[in-house]
């Protein structure tokens, strides 16, 4: 009868989450450190370039995030396992967390950088649009259930979604042509751009092994139940 | 389209143990609230931050020399950036607006100050919430996986007691 | 359809459906024999639909294996075996906009039927059939329950299928209706085909069904050839009790 | 039993279009809905932004546009109506045609459907807007042609899933908009290129970018259909 109820032990809660959110939360302090100690004063902008450094990685992981979910999603529509559609979820997660980062941090630089909040630019609308979609595969994912038909139809709209913004990036650039100050970038502060982006993306990788985890733990619980019901009936 | 069949009876006392644990509709809609929160107390601190180079009152500390219309107007429009040099105008104009500029750039500072400070916290936030609930969640499913872990324990005694 | 073996065969084994964190149907195993009507009972939420919904290849089954014909689900896949199947739902699933025979000609172009005199000959042979030629030229929104039900019935009926799936087939039809209904049901039984029906109407049930499937709970409760001694309506009882 | 081949792909897509064409016809239940609609949209348009000619030939293209989103979306939301009284949806995907003819069939309805709506509220605009829009008529409707095309066929797959999903329909265009905005800013702007009241004038380089993004979407659409409703 036992074997009934192979449903895939979870695995065991390991140690490693703990070190690398160890890692995480050192590397954060040391990402302060280098963005408001080590880092130069920009000539122009001032302190305010300073959001660069978390705006940057995170605009750069939120795109990671978006397209490994779009990736994963592929995947899910073609093969139909379980596991690639609680991944491609997880990604969205992330990468969404990620998108709140630029979209917040990226109006208070343009306010004090530009003067305004928003400026019809192809990265700014590439990734609000982008952020846009993602924000539907999220709402419909959490409140849609957890059916197979909702899972595809966010796969759907996530696989579509993702090469979309080629498309919503040229034509942008087209339209708006002027791409905003290149930064410059002495070496110290290509120094602490790189750091931070080291740091994130051990943030960013703790975060989706976090939520992926949860799914399948999610989804094993679910699996148990249902046998139990199915033994009990 | 098909019809999903009612849940048996069985099923649904069984469900209500399992949803003591279990993220329900309700915690559901919590976390979507939390984060519309968040982003909205994100955005009202932004604006509330945005309000000083609008208003001339941060330009007390250095008071202004002589009425100026222009560099009166500049600090009250909607546009703290300098271009260093707004308008030929200014720069030949006078001596006075120096001062002014230097107060404006002030305000400027503090506003890329005040600007860094909030987003700095923002991004803290954010990766501080989202760790947090993930670590919540896990939390939760594997006390929901552990319960039922032990039903099946239970029940696989129950089989093999009757069978012996 | 092929003349040296006459007999159609459906067979299901370990068919199994589960929806989220329960089941509706577990681990069934049968075989239905071609030329016999086998009369699926239970009570509601037995999984009965969910059977009508995995046989018809409307829903995909979460474990276990279905033949139709010898062909199996796994391999040739659901469109190849969808054709083989005849269906009469809870709904008529008639275009109300269509007349009866633009409704039939319809599905009869999608199955890529042909008849020797032409499509249009077949579907006014298949209208006769169930009495509903006099209505042909009518738009189908305008008729009663018992109508669009005959046409559901004519509809299944249209391509001569391997397994008949008959869920409530009675519904909304006079007693015409039903002994016209029961005549063609033990045509297509002549013919060899499968057929499966599920009513609540146990009297016509009684009279045309030759074995019986009762369901409970998702699990098997009864399976077997009726007897004259046993009642259908005994039957249900002492299995569902 | 007919073989099943690749000529029964497109032998079945005209079947179930031919079917909705006619009972479209028959009815009119939805182009009517459709062009009161565009109507009615004219109107709210035409009070919100009249103003002097010069005004009037610059927003004409953004009040194009969003009539063509709004009259997509509710044509697309509608996509299923004439399936689902009794549920003949059933019996459609009982049939033994390849999913992607339902998808190709509903697609070709829709995009009619609103291209129809748009060639009526076109003209109706440009009349209540004081513009004069006939040396524009032919990339016009290239443009909004293609755009109609382009919701279309980002639309239908949606709303296809939609059904088996048991979505409510408000969510629908909430999906649909964030995925169609390229062809919006291309149309957009290949409008106001047209119309000569942007910098660039080049309205064939956008109306390009549309019909790549359509055929990218259409292909992505009919290749992964099968797997999108294989449930």
């Amino acid at each position: 009868m036992s074997s009934d109820l192979t449903v895939g032990d979870p695995p065991k809660p390991s140690k490693a989450p703990l070190f690398w959110m160890t890692l995480a939360a050192l590397g954060m302090f040391l990402a302060h450190w280098l963005v408001f100690i080590y880092a130069p004063m920009e000539g122009t902008m001032r302190a305010v370039q300073r959001i660069f450094y978390f705006h940057l990685p995170s605009a750069w992981l939120c795109y990671l995030g978006f397209i490994m979910c779009a990736g994963s999603s592929l995947l899910y529509l073609l093969k139909q396992k379980s596991k690639h559609d609680a991944f491609a979820l997880a990604c969205a997660e992330v990468g969404l967390a990620f998108g709140v980062i630029v979209l917040t941090t990226g109006p208070l630089w343009a306010r004090a950088a530009w003067g305004v909040w928003w400026k019809w630019e192809p990265r700014l609308t590439t990734m609000a649009i982008l952020f846009l979609i993602f924000a539907c595969y999220w709402v419909i994912r959490s409140f849609g259930g957890d059916s197979p038909p909702v899972r595809k139809f966010g796969a759907v709209l996530a696989v579509f979604g993702a090469p979309n913004i080629v498309f919503v990036h040229i034509a942008v650039t087209r339209w708006r042509g002027d791409h905003p100050n290149n930064i410059q970038l002495e070496p110290e502060m290509r120094v602490v751009l790189y750091s931070c982006l080291l740091i994130f993306i051990i943030i960013y990788a703790l975060a989706l092994r976090l939520r992926y985890r949860v799914h399948m733990e999610e989804r094993t619980a679910s699996a148990l139940a249902r046998e139990l019901s199915r033994l009990g009936g | 389209m098909s019809h999903l069949p009612p849940p048996h009876p069985l099923d649904d006392t069984h469900r209500k143990e399992l949803l003591v644990s279990d993220l329900t509709p309700l915690g559901r809609v919590a976390r979507a609230l939390i984060a519309t929160l968040s982003l909205c107390c994100g955005l009202l601190s932004v604006s509330y931050a945005d309000i000083p180079p609008n208003r001339p009152k941060a330009s007390s500390e250095v008071p202004i020399i002589g009425p100026d219309p222009i560099a009166k107007d500049t600090p009250s429009s909607a546009e703290p950036v300098t271009a260093p040099a707004t308008g030929s105008v200014d720069a030949v104009k006078a001596r006075e607006p120096s001062a002014s500029e230097l107060a404006k750039e002030e305000r400027l500072e503090e506003l890329r100050y005040k600007h860094l400070w909030i987003a700095y916290s923002i991004v803290w936030l954010v990766i501080f919430m989202f760790i947090r609930s993930t670590w919540k969640r896990s939390e939760a499913v594997a006390s929901r996986l552990d319960e039922l872990k032990g039903r099946v324990k239970r029940l696989e005694a129950q089989r093999s007691s009757e069978e012996g | 359809m092929a003349g040296s073996s006459p007999r159609h065969e459906l067979r299901v084994q370990r068919l199994t459906k589960s929806f989220g964190e329960h089941y509706a149907l577990i681990e069934l195993d049968a075989t239905f024999k071609g030329g016999e009507v086998c009369a699926l009972l239970g009570p509601n939420g037995a999984g009965k639909s969910t059977l009508m919904n995995l046989l018809s290849t409307l829903m995909t089954p979460s474990e276990g294996e279905l033949w139709i014909d010898g062909r199996a689900l796994s391999e040739v896949g659901a469109r190849i075996l969808r054709g083989r199947v005849g269906f009469v739902g809870h709904h008529t699933m008639v275009y109300g906009a269509l007349t009866a025979s633009e409704n039939l000609m319809f599905f009869a172009q999608l199955y890529g039927l042909s008849h020797p005199e032409g499509l249009d000959q077949l579907v006014a042979e298949r209208l006769e059939e169930v009495g509903l030629s006099e209505a042909a030229r009518r738009p189908a929104s305008g008729f009663s329950r018992g109508m669009a039900q005959r046409l559901s019935l004519a509809r299944a009926l249209l391509p001569d299928p391997s397994v008949l799936l008959l869920d409530e087939p009675f519904t909304g039809l006079d007693q015409e209706g039903v002994a016209q209904a029961e005549a063609l049901i033990l045509k297509h039984k002549a013919r060899g085909a499968v057929i499966i029906a599920s009513s609540h109407d146990l009297s016509v049930m009684e009279r045309i069904s030759d074995v019986a499937l009762v369901l409970k709970r998702g699990r098997k409760a009864y399976s077997g050839a009726l007897s004259a001694e046993l009642s259908l309506a005994e039957l249900y009882q002492r299995s569902v009790a | 039993m007919s073989a099943l081949n690749e000529r029964s792909l497109w032998r079945a897509t005209w079947v179930i279009f031919d079917k909705d064409l006619r009972v479209e016809l028959r009815s009119k239940e939805t182009f009517a809905t459709l062009g009161l609609f565009g109507a009615v949209l004219s109107f709210v348009f035409a009070f919100g932004f009249i103003g002097d000619p010069a005004v009037n030939l610059q927003v004409a293209p953004g009040v194009l546009w969003a009539g063509l989103l709004f009259v997509g979306a509710l044509g697309v939301g509608r996509t299923f109506a004439r399936e689902q009284d009794n549920n003949a949806f059933t019996a459609l995907a009982l049939s033994p045609i390849p999913r992607t003819a339902i998808l190709a069939a509903k697609v070709l309805m829709n995009f009619i459907l609103t291209a129809g709506t748009m060639a009526l509220m076109t003209p109706l605009l440009a009349l209540l807007l004081h513009l004069d829009l006939t040396p524009f008529a032919l990339p016009l409707a290239s443009l909004i042609g293609l755009g109609a095309l382009g919701f279309a066929l980002i639309g239908t797959p949606l709303a296809v899933l939609a059904v088996g999903a048991r979505f409510p329909e408000v969510l629908l265009p909430m999906v649909t908009f964030p995925l169609v905005s390229p062809v919006l800013i291309c149309g957009v702007r290949g409008c106001a290129a047209l119309f000569g009241t942007a910098v660039d004038d080049d309205y064939w380089a956008w109306a390009q970018m549309i019909l790549a993004f359509d055929l990218i979407a259409g292909l992505g659409g009919f290749f992964l259909f099968e797997w999108m409703v294989s449930e």
